[in-house]
């Protein structure tokens, strides 16, 4: 609480604020998986459940890269590496829960039921691909950095307001965490009491900018104290600290209503998106020992560790994946073109007449005539000037 | 029937849409206990709790981004920006997430809310207390813009906005604030966004506007001794353009009046449509009395700054001279 | 002289003037070692080191606060916000600050900043990153605006905008930025701010454009078979009026083409300034090809949206045949 | 330091991050002094000059609200109560530090050399309140909450640019630090390491929006955290506390060219301005509480027990106020109206031709008209249509 107007002062140095952040992790790239964090947090089957997806999400991205390559879509950012945060909290919260989602969430969306060609689409530069049925409580993809977690308080507060169990989770990188906004929703959320996961993908790079310009204190995860939440920094490339702590923060969350920050430590394996090339900016050594750190390849192991899985079902996972993937771009490569004045028609809930007007007009006129108005004889090629 | 201020007469139909529509919460500063620095939301905390009418942390970005999210999930809410020089801050949320989410998700999400925003100057405030940004917010598609001029309008046309599915920036002239009353009906009633409304009739030449530069051209008008036409937009967007072309067409000639500077101002719209509606029969190019395209001055000039009745006078001088 | 694209004659003119004023410093998102998304500021970290050329946080209005200060303090900041879509989180900082500092303390203070946005559409890019917001900024008295359709012009604006000393958003059309080279002088050479460009002459008719716009007039006045003259206005706020009201006053006839949603648009004011100053001699007019007001499409339809030299073709007919 | 992309993993729990604030009082407002902190603060000399300070402050702020009252001035926001924070900043800093105030630092402008009359002035609707010599290094009051921060982060970069010893001082209220501004100047200041010191007036009121809506964390110095800074909380109203915190800062700032937050915890005796009305929503004994804790009262406490201070220099002094500030009110009254055309003047270093027509013509033609251009016989009184 801050102070009260009327609290008495004391002299002259005393403690005013005191506190610290837990890191947690509980199976790291070596293999090292602790117990007593991780003992029944994830059941088996699940975690076979989860691999896949991931697996899924990984190999999605692999096609993505190369139709964007083969001219077959636009820029489009890869989720490589990053699979874990995301996927955790879909798998930990309930369909009610809000995803109010950044880009590198493809493995929560898919989760939670985003249609791959839901993703796919929306790179390829149409809007159908964010027609995401409200049901599945996802938010589109959002483009401008640190915005969406605004959402993401007025979704939570939404719920609150009638008197609903749910809650949000809102995902944001390290770069996202300098936008005013940033501050503005934790700051609204703390003040307010809503129930939001501010859930941050600490990936060290935003684009070619390194973390330290968009962070110099120690953590990430500090920038929660600044609003009283509690906060935690967690070994991102883990499923299970994921899953521990989005566990955590929710049950939090939903009973007190107020928000929790998770800095989840990962990295991104690929370019920023197709349009980058990462080797202007950072070193390959870097890169090398993160793919050591691949979140796929701890939890394969210790599947295999824990005879959950073996060479053949990885390659009839593969032989599955490749299959459903490719029925997924046939869906979004099939789709109809949009009419080309399909831009006008969710502009508003009723289309204003002017707007009518443009779309009726918009290949035979000029953008200011209205047929109707003009004089006799005029906009015929063939009429002379009056 | 009673007699009413603007601001009452927004307070009045603020209460009963809240009271038949419980999807309708006031967010913003200064809301709650204080009844908002022009008390337009005076009484509604105290009747609709603190649920209902909610104080807000000091950041305008954060009021529209967070009442995207309420309005996404269906609630209506009605964020309250202090003053029109405080918007700013909230450019990017209602340019870049409110007036698209329904474009962006082919409808899966819509965002009804209404943001009203105190506008305009000649009320001796501190700088940035004093501007008219209506023309930025007719330039984003998406949005809806309303002003209304005087408290009839206003509470018909805030109940239309609150109840609208899409977006609307309510823009409320301080000028006219506490200005006049006149008989609002205490029956709920709206009047239907992108209506003008004919003030007086005339055949001599027709002059449009809104906000609180329809009383200054009232005033011109009638000093003109002239049969002139008054139009009120009301709605700046959607735009009433087929109410000002039918009065152009029968006056041949047109002054626009706006706060705003000149340059880049809805004047430019207005007149750019009625040349493209009314070419032939114009006799005059249309007039614009717009603020000048400098920084509205700190208090002491402001009436410098503003268009007066001389100005108008002067503009309707201009085009029946032309 | 050299054959460059726009790209590489923006990045010599701020090497050129970095080499010339070490008062101008470059600052924002991943222009250093990345030398910006677009590659515009390529070599200078290396040249100039990490104290002139410099990645920021990721906050826009950030870096444009911080460039106001800096140019408080006399430096030369030269802020780049990586698209125009992002330009709107600093809308207050450049418009409620930058654009009145020198108003506000009678000169005591000046912002001689340039800020450099990539504008437009027409690459196949995301969201937001195909937007035209120069009308919002041409309202704002205090700013000055520049948009160069060409490598040439766009090296001798931006030299004159970093030598101004008030503020300057300098837009950048991105679906020029590679599309052709044309010799480059590689002497420094400044074309003053606010003078247009005839890019050719004729009789019959006027464009008036800017940006990549410039590109599609000039492939539509071929198609045409007309004598149409095409001015560039190079330089939006202040505006050269006085070269559109010496083209129409001599052709009768005009055409405005930009990318930005018609409603508010600067294809406005400049029919209603052509109006007002050409009104005697206009046969037809003017005619608007802009976007439509509605949200810019994703990729997909981006090009049903822009003008094109189909659309600005029958503006062409339409105004000819009036 | 935000962690490097390639520090190791440690398992399972451990210690992310780990702080705690101070909090520093030395004369409180029962006349208790720490001599162990206070000691050599100040010299009794310039103890007697600060006390004077506050108290021309406190004389102008009532003067100003009786000009309002009166109908000789606009809104204005008074000071009192708020006097020590600004006045110990600039009794610390140098004249080539930069201030960087918001509008209740009355106090530290006159102690920098501004004059009484510009701060009227500008309460007056006059710009030219605004024309302060650049040399004092003080920027103008800034309207729009939060947003003066990110200047004080340009200028002070200026500063380190040119390998000048100076820093800033940038003052902002305890409302402000819910703005995004204020967030990205933190961040932008620790980042880049920029000389600045945050200086937070925590008065426990926004208007009418208590404090705890804008943090509900137990401190506000607290927000510093976030980006790294080394923070402070402070008795706002101990001039003692401002100048030792201050030193602190500043020596701190200046050595290492990274920022520092202060907090200062202080209330506005007042209204918000001269338009609030403060008891719609706060209570009297809380106002009553904090009158005691006048930073005044115990100044002139401590003054009178070393016997620098009596009751008959208590009435010289307001004696001599009164006159001076009289004499600052006339020359504010007293000036020249501006010219009408004035707002035109400060537009551009060099005025555009549309401007100089516009204002050549305000008085005489409709605003797109250009004399010249209309045609014979036009715009006359009695001219007929053509
Ligand atoms: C407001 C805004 N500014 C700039 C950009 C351009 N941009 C896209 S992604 C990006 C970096 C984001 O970094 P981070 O938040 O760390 O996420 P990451 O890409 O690392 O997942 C930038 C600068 C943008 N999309 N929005
Ligand atoms: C951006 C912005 N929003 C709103 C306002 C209106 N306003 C003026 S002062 C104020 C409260 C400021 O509170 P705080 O920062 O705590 O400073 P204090 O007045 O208490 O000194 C508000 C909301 C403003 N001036 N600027
Ligand atoms: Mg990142
Ligand atoms: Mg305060």
């Amino acid at each position: 609480m801050f102070g009260s107007a009327i609290g008495p002062l004391i002299m002259p140095i005393t403690t005013a604020f005191k506190t610290e952040i837990e890191r947690i992790s509980i199976l790291d790239e070596h293999g090292n998986f602790d117990e007593s964090l991780g003992k029944d947090l994830i059941p088996n089957a699940d975690l076979v459940r989860l691999y896949e997806a991931m697996s899924a999400c990984r190999f999605l991205d692999e096609v993505a890269f190369k139709l964007q390559r083969s001219g077959r879509m636009g820029t489009y950012p890869q989720n490589m590496g990053q699979e874990a945060p995301s996927l955790g909290a879909a798998y930990v919260l309930t369909k009610n829960d809000w995803l109010v989602t950044c880009y590198r969430e493809n493995c929560g969306l898919f989760w939670r039921g985003v249609p791959m060609e839901s993703i796919l689409m929306h790179w390829m530069g149409d809007e159908r691909g964010n027609a995401i049925p409200r049901e599945l409580h996802c938010t589109p993809i959002a483009i401008p950095i640190g915005t969406q977690m605004l959402h993401a308080t007025g979704l939570a507060w939404a719920s609150k307001y009638r008197s609903e169990p749910h809650i949000a989770c809102t995902f944001f990188g390290d770069g996202a965490t300098s936008e005013g906004d940033f501050h503005e929703a934790c700051n609204f959320a703390a003040n307010l009491e809503i129930p939001v996961i501010f859930f941050c993908q600490n990936n060290f790079w935003a684009i070619s900018v390194p973390g330290k310009i968009q962070c110099s204190a120690p953590t990430l995860a500090q920038r929660g104290i600044a609003y009283g939440m509690p906060c935690i920094q967690i070994d991102g490339n883990d499923i299970f600290a994921v899953v521990y702590a989005v566990k955590k923060a929710a049950a939090y969350t939903r009973a007190t209503s107020k928000p929790y920050f998770i800095e989840a430590v990962t990295y991104r394996l690929a370019d920023h998106t197709t349009a980058d090339d990462a080797r202007r900016y950072r070193d390959q050594a870097e890169v090398d020992i993160w793919k050591q750190r691949d979140p796929l390849i701890r939890t394969r192991d210790l599947m295999k560790k824990r005879k959950l899985w073996n060479d053949s079902k990885e390659s009839d996972l593969q032989e599955r994946l490749g299959k459903e993937i490719a029925a997924a771009v046939a869906r979004a490569e099939g789709i109809a073109a949009p009419d080309r004045t399909d831009f006008f028609n969710y502009m508003y809930s009723e289309l204003p007449s002017d707007l009518i007007r443009q779309r009726e007009t918009m290949h035979t006129h000029s953008l200011g005539q209205d047929p109707s108005q003009l004089p006799a004889g005029a906009a015929m090629p063939t009429a002379t000037a009056h | 029937m009673a007699n009413l201020n603007l601001v009452q007469a927004i307070n009045l139909a603020l209460s009963q849409e809240m009271e038949r529509d419980d999807r309708v919460i006031i967010l913003g500063e200064d809301v709650g206990a204080n009844g908002g620095v022009f008390r337009v939301t005076e009484g509604l905390h105290a009747r609709f709790g603190g649920t209902r009418v909610v104080d807000t942390p000091l950041c305008e970005s954060g009021i529209i981004g967070t009442s995207i999210g309420l309005a996404m999930a269906g609630l209506r809410p009605v964020p309250e920006i202090q003053f029109e020089g405080f918007l700013g801050p909230a450019y990017d949320q209602l340019c870049s997430h409110a007036a698209r989410m329904r474009t962006r998700t082919r409808g899966a999400f819509t965002v009804p809310l209404t943001v009203r925003v105190p506008v305009g100057g000649g009320i001796h405030a501190p700088e940035l207390h004093s501007d008219s940004p209506e023309a930025i917010y007719v330039h984003q598609p998406g949005l809806k813009v309303v002003m209304p001029s005087s408290p009839y309008d206003a509470k018909g046309l805030l109940i239309s906005a609150l109840r609208d599915s899409d977006p609307v920036v309510f823009f409320e002239p301080k000028r006219v604030y506490r200005a006049f009353r006149e008989e609002v009906p205490e029956d709920e009633y709206t009047i239907p966004l992108g209506k003008a409304r004919v003030v007086c009739e005339g055949n001599d030449l027709t002059i449009v506007s809104w906000g609180a530069s329809v009383i200054q051209c009232m005033q011109a008008i009638e000093k003109s001794g002239k049969s002139i036409e008054l139009i009120d937009l009301r709605t700046l967007y959607p735009m009433d353009i087929d109410a000002v072309e039918a009065s152009v067409s029968k006056t041949a000639r047109c002054v626009v009046v706006h706060e705003a500077p000149l340059t880049g101002g809805l004047g430019a719209e207005i007149a750019a449509r009625i040349m493209e509606r009314c070419f032939l029969q114009l006799e005059a190019p249309v007039q614009r009395v717009a603020g000048f395209d400098t920084i509205m001055p700190y208090y002491k000039l402001e009436l410098d700054y503003m268009p007066d009745s001389a100005r108008i006078g002067q503009a309707i001088q201009d085009a029946l001279a032309y």
